[in-house]
């Protein structure tokens, strides 16, 4: 049976199921479009599922980079109003394990101060009442608003509630080819992969919100976007450690993060760069890195039973070339093809990360509401979100 | 605005996918618990089916003593004597595992329950082992 | 260093009348996990396969499937480590099948959904770990990573569809523990049905099986208990459950 | 531009899906439960042990010849054990049979049926049993 909707209502497909898909598919359904989404696996299976689920405050970036620090802590006190029951709400802590951190401590304090973090010093010994498996040789720490999250099962809340608001989410579809007509975009072919039939879907505007595939998808309407597939190396240790999120405090390198997940601790990571964000690989060095570094925030890391070493690709925007990918921004960007290409009905959204994904679903949605005329605000901002299981059953 | 189609959304039910009773006789992963809860159940129905066959032949008691006697002395007969034995093994089997579930099911001795496990496993092979000598020791007893 | 493996699949689309098995070779290293492989797999030689995965570390729970026969997380199963020349790979038990090794989760969901049970908990924090000033509460997620195994296993799950199965009556048994606001005597009705609790046969495979420590079997019997519990409590002292 | 639905389109969608866990009311009848199971299971445990004991352990040659049997039931105390264990023990067996009959997966009608039909077999097979009873102990 063919059905043909003939809804006054512009329709937006969306090329990829990770968070930052998912939250912009709440986000237009919200705002009265309707939504298709596809995704070429199980939702999640890209970037976002294999995050180590870190809600940054921002004092990461504060130094470096205040304008995500600041979008960053943002959205931590703004998710945990929309998605509540969902994080470890524990806060984290900047440890300082020399007189060269202390002296970064003192930056990384004035810098949180003016981006509006919250942050408190902490000595030593207080810090060690707090989490008693800290390095004991500890100099001192700061207290600043990080808390965890599940990397999957926060998005499931978006895509959830996008579902129920109308969205049509699509896993196991993967696009194949855009449909293009006269330099325009004008919907997405493909394949289901759970029936092995093809599909062809046409729309008003197709997002590109495939994260370090994005240039791959871009280039399918002929055009080109610098995005830097940055994959870095995660090791899950079994055994709990800490109850907050133990960082480094020096200026973001390999192995300065220890985030607590149900009975496991995740220790991140490391950053290089690659062309195929399908193959990654787990270099042997970066596991060894994770656990020697590991190990200076929290000692029983070192002897700690492995559970499992993994890579994740984040989709960096940049030049080609870069080395590591460290010296690239963490923010995200919103490409509007006609603009920047003269390609009409195509958008890419990419680069951010998992903390920021629902104010770079709203930048975009800005973007496709003002290219289709539609003049409606966004709401994810004061949304509460149903449960990820809803994802499921809806 | 222009007007769109969406393609129009069609997929089968997802198929049905249920072990089933047949999936009892899938050992392959199969633990000590899975093991006692099969054999619960298959012993349960032996037992059960022995049971009727002992009420049938009981009723050639009601036919009287010449009968009767005679049907002993055909279950003196070795065959009979090792099915004895098989039917003690299922009694076995199937009380000791309801004395575990019984005891489990309550909420008692949970934690422990692999080690209840072992133990009712090792009480049984030792009454089957005395139970299986006084039966057999009976070929040689007529 | 590489070693060749062969995968032997479990392959249906929507539409076949019947699934079959397709055979890969796979080059193995050390480090190599089955739902490394399979993605290999999809990426050089079937795009087609479809399979469920997101964390690769046994925190999401999407990964679960059958390897050579048990219930296990794709993500966490080392190939080498099976010792087998070839891995046999099938979707979940109990659940209805989408197609390859996908399953079908809504009927797990909407049990879990019954239940209801707040995904963080304040219980089994880090030992002499004292709370931070300003936060409230410390929490932790709860251990359940609703990957469906314990139901895959379960021999009652395997014949009972209406069985509420291992993963929802642990979630009960942890609203039991730890209300936090739920409606703790709803769940308990819930639980207190002849699919609920009194369904469970105490084999214990949920529990074997769970790659994430929550002793669902455990659980049950807890439940079983605090029902039982309850009970005789009314038994013997009805007039003790009107002030409550 | 005019909209446009393609044939081939293959999409899926979520289709009739158990959002909602609530099964079936099914016929429950008193004793049915698994409590009962466990409380039967436990006399029986008992009473086959003494029954066992009586008619294979201690008794020469293992079987009780007819004189042998007369004179067991007709002891006032093994008469009424004798008499639950066929009760107990039967219910306890069929209660059995019944769950893992209704393991094939029947429809609640199907299942009701098996039920009556199942206490009806019961109910034969103690009223077999006590007839079988009272001729030995009325015979001479």
């Amino acid at each position: 049976m063919t059905v043909v909707h003939r809804s006054p209502a512009p329709h937006v497909v969306i090329v990829g199921g990770g968070g930052t898909g998912g939250a912009l598919a709440l986000d237009l359904a919200l705002r009265g479009l309707r939504v298709t989404l596809v995704e070429r696996g199980e939702i999640t299976s890209g970037t976002t599922g294999r995050h180590h689920g870190l809600l940054h405050s921002g004092a990461r970036y504060a130094v470096n980079d205040p304008e995500s620090a600041a979008e960053c802590i943002q959205e931590n006190q703004l998710l945990r109003r929309v998605a509540p029951g969902s994080f470890e709400e524990n806060d984290g802590l900047f440890v300082g394990l020399d007189e060269e951190d202390m002296a970064y401590g003192e930056k990384l304090f004035a810098a949180c101060g003016e981006t509006g973090i919250p942050a408190r010093w902490l000595s030593a010994a207080e810090a060690l009442r707090l989490e008693p498996n800290l390095n004991p040789a500890l100099k001192g720490a700061i207290q600043v608003p990080d808390a965890t999250f599940d990397a999957m099962r926060l998005p499931l809340r978006w895509f959830a509630t996008a579902k129920a608001h109308g969205a049509l989410i699509q896993p196991f579809c993967e696009v194949t080819s855009l449909i293009v007509h006269d330099k325009c975009v004008t919907g997405v072919r493909g394949r289901d992969h759970r029936t092995e039939r093809d599909f062809e879907i046409s729309a008003d505007i197709v997002v590109n919100a495939s994260g370090p595939w994005a240039e791959k998808v871009a280039a399918m309407a002929g055009v080109d976007v610098p995005i830097q597939p940055s994959p870095g190396v995660l090791l899950a240790l079994r055994g709990r450690f800490c109850n907050m999120v133990i960082n480094r405090m020096h200026k973001s390198g390999d192995g300065d993060i220890v985030v607590p997940q149900r009975a496991l601790s995740i220790v991140g990571t490391s950053s290089w760069i690659v062309d195929d964000p399908d193959d990654l690989g787990v270099p042997e060095d970066h596991v060894q890195k994770m656990y020697e570094e590991g190990a200076k925030l929290i000692p029983a890391v070192r002897s700690a039973p492995f559970r499992q070493a993994w890579s994740a690709a984040r989709p960096l925007i940049g030049s080609r070339g870069a080395a590591t990918g460290r010296e690239l921004s963490r923010t995200f960007k919103c490409f509007d093809h006609m603009e920047r290409d003269g390609v009409e009905g195509f958008v890419t959204i990419s680069g951010g990360k998992g903390t920021t994904a629902r104010a770079m679903a709203e930048t975009t949605a800005d973007v496709v509401c003002r290219k289709l005329g539609v003049d409606a605000p966004c709401r994810t901002r004061d949304t509460v979100l149903l449960p990820h299981t809803a994802y499921y059953t809806a | 605005m222009s007007e769109r189609a969406v393609t129009p959304a069609r997929q089968a039910p997802p198929r049905g996918r249920r072990r089933g009773v047949l999936g009892w006789l899938d050992v392959r992963g199969r633990r000590l618990g899975g093991w006692a809860f099969i054999l619960n159940r298959v012993t349960g129905l032996g037992v059960l089916f022995y049971l009727y066959l002992h009420l049938i032949v009981l009723s050639q008691l009601a036919a009287g003593p010449s009968s009767w006697n005679a049907l002993l002395n055909w279950f003196l007969n070795p065959i009979f004597l090792v099915l004895d034995v098989v039917l003690l093994a299922g009694l076995l089997i199937h009380g000791l595992n309801g004395i575990r579930l019984t005891l489990v099911e309550f909420g008692l001795v949970v934690s422990r329950q692999k080690a209840l496990l072992l133990a009712f496993g090792t009480v049984g092979v030792i009454v089957l082992l005395i139970g299986a000598l006084r039966f057999l020791s009976d070929v040689g007893a007529k | 260093m590489g070693e060749t493996v062969t995968f032997r699949v479990h392959r249906y689309k929507q539409g076949d009348a019947a699934p079959h098995q397709d055979t890969f070779q796979v080059e193995t290293e050390p480090r190599t996990t089955v739902l490394d492989a399979l993605t290999a797999i999809r990426r050089t030689q079937d795009p087609s396969l479809t399979l469920r995965h997101s964390c690769f570390h046994a925190s999401c729970g999407t990964c679960a499937m059958k390897v050579n026969g048990r219930e296990v997380l794709a993500c966490v199963t080392n190939v080498r480590e099976l010792g087998t020349a070839e891995v046999v790979v099938e979707p979940l038990e109990n659940a209805p099948l989408v197609s390859d090794l996908v399953v079908e989760m809504a009927p797990f969901f909407a049990r879990y959904n019954a239940i209801d049970r707040p995904l963080v908990r304040e219980s089994e924090l880090v030992p002499g770990a004292q709370r931070a000033p300003g936060v409230e509460r410390a929490l932790r997620y709860e251990d359940c990573i609703e990957c469906g195994i314990c139901v895959s296993v379960c021999p009652i799950a395997g014949t009972d569809p209406d069985y509420l199965g291992p993963a929802a009556l642990a979630a009960a048994d942890r609203v039991r523990e730890e209300p936090r606001g739920r409606d703790l005597p709803f769940v308990l009705s819930l639980a207190d049905d002849p699919h609920g609790v009194w369904r469970c046969h105490a084999a214990f495979e949920c529990t074997e099986a769970c790659p994430s420590n929550v002793d669902p079997a455990g659980h049950i019997m807890q439940l079983r208990r605090a029902l039982i519990g309850g009970r005789l409590r009314r038994l013997f002292a009805p007039r003790a459950e009107v002030g409550r | 531009m005019a909209g446009r639905a393609d044939e081939s389109g293959a999409l899926s969608a979520p289709g009739e899906r158990p959002v909602r866990w609530a099964p079936e009311e099914r016929d429950t009848l008193p004793g049915v439960g698994w409590g009962w199971q466990a409380v039967t299971g436990a006399l029986v445990l008992v009473l086959v042990t003494l029954h066992m004991i009586a008619n294979h352990f201690v008794v020469k040659g293992g079987l009780r010849d007819y004189q042998e049997v007369i004179a067991y039931i007709t002891n006032p105390v093994i008469l009424p054990l004798e008499t639950l264990f066929l009760v107990v023990v039967s219910w306890h067996g069929l209660l059995g049979l019944r769950a893992v009959i209704f393991d094939f997966g029947l429809s609640v009608r199907a299942e009701r049926i098996v039920t009556r039909v199942l206490l009806g077999v019961w109910v034969v097979t103690v009223l077999y049993g006590l007839t079988l009873l009272a001729i030995l102990v009325t015979h001479p």
